[in-house]
């Protein structure tokens, strides 16, 4: 299992988490105040995950926010990504939202279904996976993430659920995609533990590692929160492009545990547009599971 | 010869203080029915192998039959955390309310992966491109850098694991042991190919004509095959492929129970050390809820044929 | 998207001149068709991959196409020897009759399927307990010690293969090249993951629904699919389960043909470069003989249920 | 493919060669005059090798004169033996005589069908097969095997198949069973290439080899000829144990390119049971494909 699970164990606001969020008030999006409407954290969280998603092929997905945002993917800006859930099974069409990354519903109907050792051996490590969502209890400026321990590995304060694929994600797949619920227990200066390695020490630490060691992976490419977007600058660090409407980047500074750096101009994340809200309500989630 | 057993034998026949015992399937598949039997016979001192812990071991380690977990991720899918294994792991947690502290061996997915495959393959280690520019090395020195002798590239190795005893749940078997499975397969053949020993449970014992009607559906042949054990609905909580959905709710539900070593003894109490076994743990769990964790309807593979050739 | 192309298309977009190529299949689904085209099309100094050369590598060979060869048994399966490749290896033989010598790399039977192992897992290198005390290391450099990083063992350790096409041969594909074979799977499924380009040849074409009713029974996910041509009987003289049995009789007949430089390349004349493509060479062969190699009964494998989740 | 094949290609009297050979002349067995009857030589051959069976469990087999003696061993000594193909079927009850390894009618009926990684990681390399056939071209006094050339391997005289599976067998089956006809040519002082190992240099090397490299495999346990049984000494050399009725020492010795060493006294070998030649000529070769 992935990543975001991580979060929903250590009682941090979670990507995955199921508990529900006062919808945030309506921004005016690029369709103009005609189409506004109000949409929640979460759905804010999920069409812009999914828009980042633009142009990629193959996706690795656990379940919670980053399936449906996939999912929204393919009805919008993605239209040919396919799907490799980390359980093994590829070219799903699930009649039901999956409630987990094993749910039969992934699995009748599928294009595949193989092992564990030929999913990660053959698509995973073989380097056909684009985009690994990743999420994690600790995240660094660099991203490299922890989901491991909080506190000291041999006595920890809080045992996390440990890797999972998350360490083999984060070095073969081409790219990784966070999203992750900010806050200043889980953006800190210094994790506890690295589980999945991002830009290590920065940019140059890191593509020398990555050539050195031949990882498959180019390392993190955005972070999506609940509040923002994150893309990485060339020195490897996380930087904040995009504010979501109704956030304000003093929310944004004061949920992190570094100062962020900054866009020369930061924009405001364009707002769901009803048709991604309507597939998101209508289609993906409709008892609003991870949505509201 | 009939390799068919009870529960009850298969466990007290193949099941030993101390073993290192391996009850996979990921999400799918997974035996609760052998985990509440082991808890039954109160063996001790086990080693619990398993990419991912999940209910089973939870309750198991709660029932104090495990010194050691081997492991690549600790959680509850969906729900959040393993709170019998936590209490025996986290040094915030008064000591004395359970037994002593858990032993935890911890890789990633593919690292458990390779280790049973090793283990299968008797190889003295599995290569795999991970850990690289992580604590795990630092946490768990089993896991090691290897440098190839092809280019000077340096990946890192598993040492395999070979479990005393591999459990492992499917839809059907003949009486030789020869198992056939679909749905997520996770790596049960290979932790089964690994294992000295390996009881394989099912919900249906056919002919072996079925299972020869189709070679290439079989996973476990009944060569590494010890007991097969007849055992509908011995997966639930977890699921089986055609069969039976996963019950979420009881993976909700049992987020609650462990919250507290008291709780979750109660539960034991009740739901394993007061029935025999798995036909009356079906049994109190009612006709209503079984059936509500049936398939809406059939989806059926299709036939294809292999053709007679005289 | 549809990657229905034609045999001629497909070969001559993904199969290169200087190419190292994989035709797969343990006597099983051995495309013969495609070996044929790129016969046809001329192709040169490729460098022909498979663990048994058989004789497609033989008529490949003795038409020009390769320059290498990289295998592990180089016979006629229960015949003899493959004539056409011993006179371009064999010092004995006058030199002049046929082309340059043949290069060879040669392996055990798990060294190859470990070096597509390793091609398909984007491994350095695949381990295994092989070619101790043997002279396999000593003829082929590419057959090196490793050490283990647990313990003090040594075993030996392949390279991987990454063919820059491979061509697999099924009974069946839909359009995005998700492919489905049963019967022996040899190492097929390692060779496609490892290779940049996959050619899929079926004998019939399906509807996706076909596919997704039994996705365990998918070898090869369209993903890595560049091509799907189909071509019924493309597997004769080898065979396909279930659709027609293996022609024992020309494997025996070819032990005459390519006994001499001059008979084979009559041969390849009249059923290589004489036909246009698969259709002709079966119209060629006649009713009677295709009938001949039909199974004589159905051997269906029967359904299994996945069960329908909403 | 194992190894009977790389006789047949050398041109060598082979295992699994198909040329006729004239019945030899009876011998009386246990069986007493009574039974008498003529039988071929290969039928011998089938016959001590699979009386040899008796106890094994799991054989690896190619087809030809092995397929015929485990089948046979199955129906005799072996009952319960089971049947592992190096084309990866386990457990086949082929409708016909198998023509090839990777004929048809192993698979339809067969318990198991898996992948050849499947095969070699798990059934050989795993430890489960007990006894692995073997044949080569060449065989020296302690039982190593060359089938991959005669002459220098550079520039060969003779270019034999290869290994196929044979080195690996040779390795990891638990012992190994040699079926080879005997001549000067196959039967020699010293191979040109080592193929498939087999004493080494005699018991000792061999011992410390396979301790110290982690071999399943004890090596070579017995060699069964058209002419004689042959079992392996605490030297690790070949020792005549038995000749076939109606051949004889000198047959023996002259078609060898070493002098042999010999049992105290060489039995005969017990000539085939109406049962065993009814078995062999109705059942399982009636059309003398290879028994002739």
């Amino acid at each position: 299992m992935s990543e975001p699970r991580a979060v929903a164990e250590t009682g941090t606001a979670a990507a995955a988490g199921t508990g529900p969020q006062g919808p945030a008030a309506a921004g005016t999006g690029p369709q103009g105040p005609a189409a506004a409407t109000t949409f929640s954290k979460s759905e804010m969280m999920i069409v812009a995950a999914a828009r980042e998603l633009a142009g990629q092929r193959v996706c690795f997905v656990g379940v919670g926010l980053p399936n449906i945002a996939v999912n929204l993917a393919r009805r919008t800006v993605a239209p040919n990504l396919e799907l490799v859930y980390e359980s093994g099974v590829f070219g799903a069409i699930p009649a039901r939202l999956p409630l987990s990354i094993g749910d039969p519903t992934i699995v009748t109907g599928a294009t595949a279904v193989v092992s564990m050792f030929e999913l990660f051996s053959f698509y995973l490590q073989g380097g056909l996976v684009d985009v690994g969502f990743l999420g994690a209890a600790q995240i660094d400026r660099f991203g490299n993430m922890n989901s491991t321990v909080i506190g000291d590995y041999e006595h920890p304060k809080t045992r996390l659920p440990g890797s999972g694929g998350a360490c083999e994600i984060a070095i073969n797949a081409r790219q990784v995609f966070v999203i992750m619920r900010q806050s200043k227990r889980s953006f800190v200066a210094e994790i506890d533990f690295r589980t999945s390695p991002g830009n290590l020490g920065g940019a140059e630490t890191a593509a020398r590692a990555r050539r050195e060691q031949g990882w498959l992976g180019r390392g993190p490419s955005v972070v999506v929160t609940d509040l923002a977007i994150f893309h990485f600058d060339e020195t490897g660090e996380m930087r904040l492009d995009s504010i979501h409407p109704g956030a304000t980047l003093d929310q944004v500074r004061e949920t992190m545990g570094w100062e962020p750096k900054m866009a020369d101009r930061p924009v405001t994340t364009p707002t769901p547009t009803p048709e991604e809200l309507r597939l998101i309500r209508e289609e993906l989630d409709p008892e609003g599971a991870y949505t509201k | 010869m009939s390799k068919v057993r009870s529960m009850r034998d298969a466990v007290a026949d193949l099941v030993h203080d101390g073993d290192v015992v391996a009850i996979e399937g990921f999400t799918h598949l997974i035996c609760f029915a052998a985990g509440h039997e082991i808890i039954r016979q109160r063996k001790r001192d086990l080693t619990l192998a398993r990419l991912t812990p999940d209910l089973i071991y939870d309750q198991m380690v709660a029932a104090g039959t495990a010194r050691k977990l081997v492991f690549s991720w600790l959680g509850n899918p969906g729900v959040g955390g393993l709170h019998a294994i936590r209490r025996r792991v986290e040094d915030a947690v008064p000591a004395g309310e359970d037994p002593a502290p858990l032993e935890l061996e911890e890789y990633s997915h593919f690292g458990m992966v390779g280790r049973y495959t090793a283990g299968a393959s008797n190889l003295p280690f599995f290569p795999l491109r991970s850990y690289f520019e992580t604590d795990l090395p630092k946490a768990n020195p089993l896991i090691r850098p290897i440098r190839s002798p092809f280019g000077d590239e340096t990946v890192y190795a598993v040492p395999p694991l070979k479990p005393d005893v591999t459990v492992v749940h499917a839809q059907r078997a003949d009486a030789h042991g020869n198992t056939q499975m679909w749905g997520l397969l996770g790596c049960q053949k290979e932790a089964a190919f690994a294992a000295k020993r390996v009881i394989v449970v099912v919900e249906d014992l056919v002919d072996e004509m079925v299972i020869r009607a189709d070679p290439n559906r079989t996973v476990i042949p009944g060569l590494i095959v010890d007991a097969v054990v007849v055992e509908p609905f011995g997966a639930h909580p977890s699921y089986v492929q055609g069969a039976y959905d996963r019950d979420n709710h009881f993976y909700r539900d049992w987020d609650a129970i462990a919250r507290e070593a008291v709780t979750t003894q109660a539960w034991l109490e009740e739901w394993v050390y007061g029935v025999s076994g798995r036909a009356e743990y079906v049994e109190k769990l009612g006709a209503d809820r079984v059936s509500s964790l049936r398939p809406s309807g059939e989806a059926p593979s299709g036939s294809v044929d292999y053709g007679v050739y005289r």
